[in-house]
This record gives C-alpha cells, structure tokens and sequence, in this order.
C-alpha cells in the first residue's frame, strides 16, 4: 500500500508554508530537527489549555490529569520503543542522555585503568562527555576509526578495542553519512568481552522501531524532536540493572524519598534521575509523535524515506564536481546524503538553495571528528523524512543542477 | 465483571450522582458499618506503603473464603477500603486475585485515587490481591 | 488603577473549565505551577507552526527565524531579570539551574574544608545538589535554622555561620510559608565575609522584578512554569565573573568551540553550559511569558495577590481547629498559605475541596526540613496568582468553613 | 539615515526584486568591481574570526576618509563585503563608526545573514567600525 503523500503533508502545519518570496518549503533539514504533526502541537495546547497542573503528590482535579497524561505518556513510549516504564527516563534530549550515563552511572562505576571505546562517527554528544569524564577519572579512551573507503567502522579495530574495556559508545546511524552501523554484531561483541553499551539512537529511532528489549543494549539515547516530537524532550532507556548501577545525577524535588539536613534518601528507578518538576507538556508531545509515527509501517516508511536518499545521491553524484560523502546504496541507514561542491562554496550553496526555498544544513553537523576523517571541515547535507516527496527530491536535484550551473 | 450484589448496588446508587461532594457523603455511608481494622491492630506488618496517608490492611480466609478489613487515617481511604471489601470479601481468593478495581472508576470515584501510579488505591489493591495470592497457595 | 480581573482571566483559556461535575475550575496552586495565557501557548504553536528549524550554525529560512526568535528571547529574558544575554544560561528549570552551580562552579571551585551555607527554609532543589557535593568533596555544610515562632530565618546564626564559608545558599521567598528572606542583606553580609551568593528566585520570579544586577547576587535560579511560562525552561544568572569560573557540565554539540578525538575546547558565555538542541520552542514561550507580566505593574500584581493571601490566612485561622504557617501580614513574601486541621485529614481535606472545584495542594512541597521545623509532615497550601479574584478567595474560605464544618 | 549616493541607487534597485536568487545575481554585479582584497593579501592579521567562511578585511585611510577592501572564499560574503563598501568608503571614519548596518535589511538581503548572533556580517561589520575607531584615534 503506497503512502498517502498528500494526507501526510496536511498533517504538518508549516509544510504549506511559503519562504524565499514564495516559494513552496521543501524542508530537507530533517537530521537536524523534525516537523512536528497538528496532532503533537495539539497534544500539547490541549494540555496547556485543559489540564496543565504540577505532577505527582496533588489530589486535585487537574493535577489528577497531568500526571494520569505524563505517566501515559511514559508507558505510551516505553511500549514504543520495545521496553517498560521502569526503564524509561525522561531527559531532554539525546546530549542528556549520553550524559546522564556519563555522570550517572560511568563516573560511580568506571575508574582510573577503565577504558571505554568510542568511535570516530560519533556525534560530539557522545565524545565530550566521554573525554571530559576521562580526564577526571584518568579512564582511558579507545578509538575506533572510521573506514573512509567504505565509509563504515573498522571492525576490525572494533573488536581489537574491546579486551579489557567497560563501555562500549556507538552511535546507531551516523548524523552526517546516514550510515548505519551493525549494532547488533556490536553489542554481541562489547558483552562477550564483559562490556556495557551505550547506543546513541539520535538518527535511528525516527527510522526504525527501537526494540530496547530485543536489540540488547544496556542504554539507548533517544530526542524527541527529531521524530515528530517537541523540542526539550528526549529519554534514556536503561536496563534494570544498570539503572540500579547508576547513582543520582541532577538532584532536588521529585528523585528523593527523604531528605533530612544531615541526609537524603533517593527514589528508586528512573525517578530517582529525573529531578525537579518535569517537563510534563513535552512528554505529552513526544508520545504524541509516537502516536502519531504508529500510525504507519516503520519499514515502510523508511523505505519511502529511503528511496529519496538514494535517487538524490545518485543523481547529484554525477553533477561534475560534487562529491557525495557515505555509501547509499546499502538499506539500512537513514535518510540523509552530505555532499560538497569542489568550487561553489558551501555556505553559498545552501544560501542559493534556500533562496530556491530548500532547506538544508552546513556545516560540521556537531562531527568534527568524522569530518576530519573525510578531510573536510564542513558538508552540505540533505536529510529526508517521511513527508518528503520525490517531486521535492527531483526539484532539489534540478535546482542544485542550475545553481552549480551558474556559479559553479 | 459481575460484581457483588451489594457492590452492585452502591454502584447504581452511586451512578445517579453528579456531584462529587454528594458522591462523598454517600462513600461514607457505605462505608460506615464494613469491616474497619480498628487502629489498635495497626502495626507496621500490615501498613500499606506509598500512601500519602496512613492506611493498613488485614486479610484472611474465613470457612475457605477470602476477607479483608482495613484501616486509614484519611476518610476517604477509609471509604475506599470499605467498598474494596465489598468487591473482596466472602469470595474464594482465586477469584480476589483476578478482580480489576474498575468498580471505583464505575462509581466516578476514580478522582479520589491518588494520581501518581505508585501511590495510594492502587497500591492498597495490590496488596489486598497479594495477600490472596498467599492465602490461594496456602490452600 | 485597578486590574481588569475580567480581561486578566480571559487571558487564560484554563480558567474557564469545568470541574467537579461542573463547578468553575478555582485554580489555587500556582506556587505548584502558574497556568499559561493565550498569548504563551500562541507563540509556540506558532513557532511549531511557522518556524520550527533547529538553531545555530544554518543558513536556510527556518534556521534563521527559529535562531533569531530562540536568541531574541534570551535577549527578552535578560531585560526582565536586569541582566544580559551574557549572564543568562538556559536550564530546564530551577532544580537544574542549582546543579548547574553545583556541578559546574562549586564542583570545581571548592574542596574539602571549604564550606557551604544553605537554610532549614530550602526547598529540597537547594538542599540535595548539596548534600551530594558535600559527601563527595568532604565539603562541610551549614545550616541556618528557622526561627519557627517568627516564621524568619535566625539572622544571629546566619551571621555566625558566614565567616569562611564560600557559597551562600538562599531561598529568596519560601514555597511553604510565602515568607521572604532578607536577601539584600544576605547578599551583603556573604559578600563581605567573601562568599558567593545563590538565590532560589523559583517562588520570587513570579511576583517580583528580579533585578540581577541592582540584586547583586552571583547566582540566580527560575523556573518558567511558575510565572506563566512553559514547562521544561527556566534558567541561571550568572556574574561574568561566575561563569568565566565554571567548568563545563552537561557537554556535546553546541558548547564547544573545537572537537578531535584527543582533546575538546569550549565555547564562551552561556553557550559553554547549554549543550545539545537547546529547549527552542520552551524558551519562546518563556520570553513570551515575560512579555506578558510586562503589560503589568508588579508591584500592582504583588498587591492584588499579596490581598488574596492575607485576607484568607485571617480568615481561615478564625476556623475552629485551623492552624495557618507563616506570617502573613509582613508585604513581602508570595501568595502562598499553608495550614492544617486538626482533625480533617490534609488529603481528605484536598479532595474534600476538590470536589468544590478548589485546586489546592497537599505534602511536603519538597521541603521536608522546613516542615520537620515546624513538626509536622505536610500542609495544605493555597497559593494565588495574577488572575485570581477576592470572590475566588471568599469562595475558598467559605467551602473550606463548610468541610470543617461538615466532617471536622 | 542617509547612505551614499552609490548604495542609495543600489537599495532602491534591490527594492523592486522580489526574488531572492534574482537577489543574489544583483549583489554580484553590484560587487563584482567594488575594492576587493586579492587572496595574496589575505593573512592571519585581518581574518575576521567568527565567520563560516574565510573572511577578511583592510582598513586604512586616504586624504582623511576611510577606506576598507574585502575578500572572502564565499561569494555572497563577498558581495556583501562589497555593498558595505559603498555604505562606508569615502566617509570619514566618525561617521563609519556611527553607521547602523542596516541598509543590508533595507536591501531584503537579511536572510542571508548568518543567524547566530555570533557570526557573520554583524562580526564583519563590527570589525570594520572597530578599525575605523582606531583610525579616528590615530587622527
Ligand atoms: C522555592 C523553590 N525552589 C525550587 C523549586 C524547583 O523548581 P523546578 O521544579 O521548577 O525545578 C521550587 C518549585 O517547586 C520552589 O518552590
Ligand atoms: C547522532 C546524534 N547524536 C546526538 C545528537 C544530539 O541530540 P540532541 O541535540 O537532541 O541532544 C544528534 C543530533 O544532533 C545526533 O544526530
């Protein structure tokens, strides 16, 4: 069953938004951030005009209705990303999850002599934290470089790295190539050697159902506002275990069970981690992306959003003098296709894009490190999402060809 | 779910009410002759945690059938405990260990519970059901 | 000139719900939570709606609008706490901004032996973050007790327990009580002992133009929520000496300045402390927020709702058995007004006026110290805002005279 | 504010265009002959920090007006560069440091400012009015 193209756009308020003097947003800037459907802005007007009250402890009507909403919500995602409410914490995004686990659970259970490997894709969200750590514990770092060849992990000094380390950080789909990477194969690797592992699912979880329990992981960071849910919000799933592990990180209101002057005792499960009044309007948004993301086929989807990467790589490959960064002819991944022109510059093409009213970054997608590996200090990158059309990815095609035409 | 005869009725009594004050008065009515755990029989084996009030629970099987008598310091805990009874008691424990509480929802009681899932009502119920899943293996 | 309450509440869709089988909905929780006016909920639907892009570093239309709404309301947000967008770091609310100061200045700025401040009247955002500090560091706190037959703070202890302490913790106005603490001479008494100050401003944002600068203080924490704002946002005020101090806390994209698998470097500013996509939309609805306490005089505000409180806690400690906390006829402090009765359950009571349709709010309130003062383990709590009314006040008094009357 | 004859004729031009890729056509003509800085003059000394792009600018004076050339690696930094030299060549370096960058609104050219505060044409301006404060200092 083909994917109705026109309801899904009419679901997304800004899409029939005009830019450049009016023309048509063809928004191709989505492994930044996603567009959010009527249905999540709603959830959460809803919310703020209907029950919007503090949670948890209240006896009143609406404070009966914002938590009885936000803790739905918990249970709503938790279902959706293949786990329960017992391991899910709210943060607000994906860099607030990597470093809840830095923070949380590295820094109480990692010590000087620990080594823990990460690789040279990863966002900078899951290298800061790590080397900051590092520096303070006296914990080693191990790299896994990048195959710029094939543009995929080198696996080989993957499983080289693993003898002796404690965590394992890998991002589930690079940020800049769109690659995925074989998490699966890597979390079997990191357990047999007697490591954790910390899967950044930033770019993977608007593609593909993350199935917490069945993919294995010890922890999984995931944002909401890059799959249809608000900006502010994201989660960390975490297996029981280790959330047992993992000593109170933000501390205040709500994650205690006593607090005396002399001494407090701490919540148990992800309250325990999630201080302060929480970001109820946000939660409801983000469940509301799930709602509204299960109303489709995960692998359809990412078939549809697939396909445009593909034709879009390919085509612009064969415009003289454009180089397409990462392999797109391999069908996991996500929907994104970084390229530079060898004399229009890049910032000027985005420019010459935007004034054709397509939206694109530039940049060094917060992945310096991966750029560097590449040789570049920045890419134009194109990233498509589920109401993205093969007609905005023919019109991309042929603007780019007029601009480079013209100025290249 | 057939409920109790006498269940059954608070719930019809309850449904022609629309104000939840009333819906009070007429909780503690209900609840004013059932099965109270006097306060002397209060200890720490039978206090249910997570309440934001005190509230504690006694069951046992009397001629193969399941019974329970509660005690709280809030009122309404107390009312909630005492139509708990009428949903639990005199039935086999199997049966209790089976039981949804929809009954409270049924009653438009549901915003007197405690909104934080690991709070209140729901916390006692589990416990009531608990304490008969012992009393079914015991059997 | 008298407030228009009429057109005040029309401000706020909430107010005009149903509740309690079709009682008008008499919100008084608001030291809990403030509810949101049109004009809030409006600027970020629209920025949903319009202009949702991720900030920083783009070129395309969306980008550029979402970076300037997202920056412009850092911009608003200084001018209404007299400050600059130099010295405001967006955190998710209070409790983080107090880990921020934790973590980030304190963590790496004090060692064992130094000493920290902080009172009997925080609320457990100020009390914990420093609870764990202090165990890790072998740092030694102390504490100012209150003086519970004036509902003050003991200044004489405050004093004595200044001289080679380093940090000085304060709520400006507590959350149980609605008393406000002397902060100017707090801020003047640390300052000359050589202590950096802190002031929890969650409970005085909301009724009081902060004045960061005339205020003198080097930390400032808010919350958004409670002055009419959204959830998830708040932020921290810093000096320039302060944050050029700090040492990063939460890391990854954005708050760097340069990233190699060796060794990171870090932006200046704020910037350094707000790592990842920051909370865009929540931060337009903040400056939104602001922008709508700005069409009012707040000392008008403070009045009307300072009205509110006295008249109830006089007249509901006329009620036979009621016992109110904290004194109310001082004109600083907030709306809030806790009392007990002594045979009425609180929780009871809550319900009991719930189902009048009075939101009210019953607990610790995060303040589990404050209340152990005072020997007891909760209290009921009102606490009024701009838009309630002296009938909704009368209302309250005369259905609580009811419920005691009734079941005391 | 009253901008020099040259920008004046280039803001009403811009005026009528409604189409920003029309847009940027019309800022390289306009830049194509104005005081470009040859990339053999490019050095650390003159880089204006902050951009995407390589920016960099020369200031000095002549029979006691200012003067600035700009070079940059991307073209509409570049054309910009140039446009700000028609608002402030020739002027005596009081008045450039009191100029307001506006005209760059005025000309429907915003969008292409770099968004974040930190960057871009306001960095590149700021230099420029910095440089020419030191020049009325050294007068
Ligand atoms: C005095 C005080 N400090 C801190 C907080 C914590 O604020 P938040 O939960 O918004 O982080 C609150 C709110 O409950 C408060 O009243
Ligand atoms: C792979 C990856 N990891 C982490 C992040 C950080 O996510 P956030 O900025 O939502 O915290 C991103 C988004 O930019 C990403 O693409």
């Amino acid at each position: 069953m083909a994917l109705d193209m026109k309801a899904i756009r009419a679901d997304f308020p800004i899409l029939s938004r005009k830019v450049a003097g009016g023309k048509d947003l063809v928004y191709l800037d989505n492994a930044a951030t996603t567009q959010k459907p009527q249905s999540v802005i709603d959830a959460m007007t809803h919310y703020y005009e209907r029950s919007n009250a503090n949670v948890h402890r209240a006896v009143h009507t609406l404070a009966t209705e914002a938590t009885e909403q936000y803790e739905n919500a918990r249970d709503t995602l938790a279902a959706w990303f293949g786990t329960t409410r017992d391991n899910l914490i709210f943060t607000s995004g994906t860099t607030e999850a990597i470093n809840l686990v830095a923070w949380g659970w590295a820094r109480s259970n990692l010590n000087a002599g620990d080594a823990i490997v990460i690789t040279e894709m990863e966002h900078h969200a899951d290298i800061v934290p790590w080397q900051l750590l590092a520096e303070e514990k006296g914990i080693e770092i191990r790299v896994v470089p990048i195959d710029t060849e094939r543009d995929i992990l080198d696996m080989d000094i993957f499983s080289a790295s693993l003898p002796g380390s404690s965590l394992v950080c890998v991002v589930h789909t690079s940020n800049v190539l769109g690659v995925a990477n074989p998490v699966a194969d890597i979390i079997a690797q990191s357990h047999d050697a007697g490591a954790k592992v910390l899967i950044d699912a930033a770019q993977a979880a608007p593609h593909h159902r993350i199935d917490f329990t069945g993919m294995g992981a010890d922890f999984v960071a995931i944002s909401g506002h890059k799959m249809c849910g608000p900006t502010g919000i994201g989660c960390l799933l975490a297996t029981t275990e280790s959330i047992e592990e993992m000593e109170p990180f933000m501390s205040g209101g709500d994650m205690i069970e006593t607090v005396t002057m002399e001494k407090s005792t701490f919540a148990k499960g992800p309250q325990k981690f999630e201080a302060g009044t929480p970001k109820i309007a946000e939660a409801i948004g983000f469940a509301a992306a799930a709602d509204y993301l299960s109303n489709f086929d995960m692998d359809e989807l990412h078939g549809h959003i697939r396909g445009l990467a593909m034709y879009t790589a390919s085509e612009i490959k064969s415009v003289p003098g454009i180089t397409v960064y990462g392999d797109h002819s391999v069908s996991e991944g996500s929907g994104v296709v970084s390229f530079l022109h060898d004399s229009v510059h890049a910032e000027d093409l985005a420019r010459f894009m935007d004034a054709g009213g397509f939206a694109m970054r530039t940049g060094h997608h917060c992945a310096q490190p991966l750029l560097n590996a590449y040789g570049v200090t920045s890419t134009n990158r194109v990233s498509f999402y589920l109401y993205n059309t093969m007609e905005e990815a023919e019109a991309f095609v042929e603007h780019l060809r007029y601009i480079i035409g013209k100025f290249g | 779910m057939t409920w109790p005869q006498a269940l059954q009725e608070a719930i019809e009594q309850f449904a022609d009410v629309f104000d939840p004050m009333e819906r009070y008065e007429m909780l503690f009515e209900w609840a004013s002759d059932v099965n109270e755990l006097p306060i002397e029989e209060w200890n720490d084996a039978n206090r249910i945690h997570g309440c934001q009030s005190q509230a504690h629970v006694e069951c046992h099987m009397e001629d193969g059938m399941f019974y329970m008598r509660g005690g709280a310091d809030a009122q309404i805990v107390q009312g909630l405990m005492a139509i708990t009874c009428l949903a639990v008691n005199g039935r086999p424990p199997e049966e209790v260990v089976a039981i949804e509480p929809t009954f409270v929802d049924e009653m438009g009681l549901k915003a007197s519970l405690t909104p934080s899932r690991s709070n209140g009502f729901l916390n006692m119920f589990k416990r009531v059901q608990d304490e008969a899943g012992l009393l079914t293996e015991g059997a």
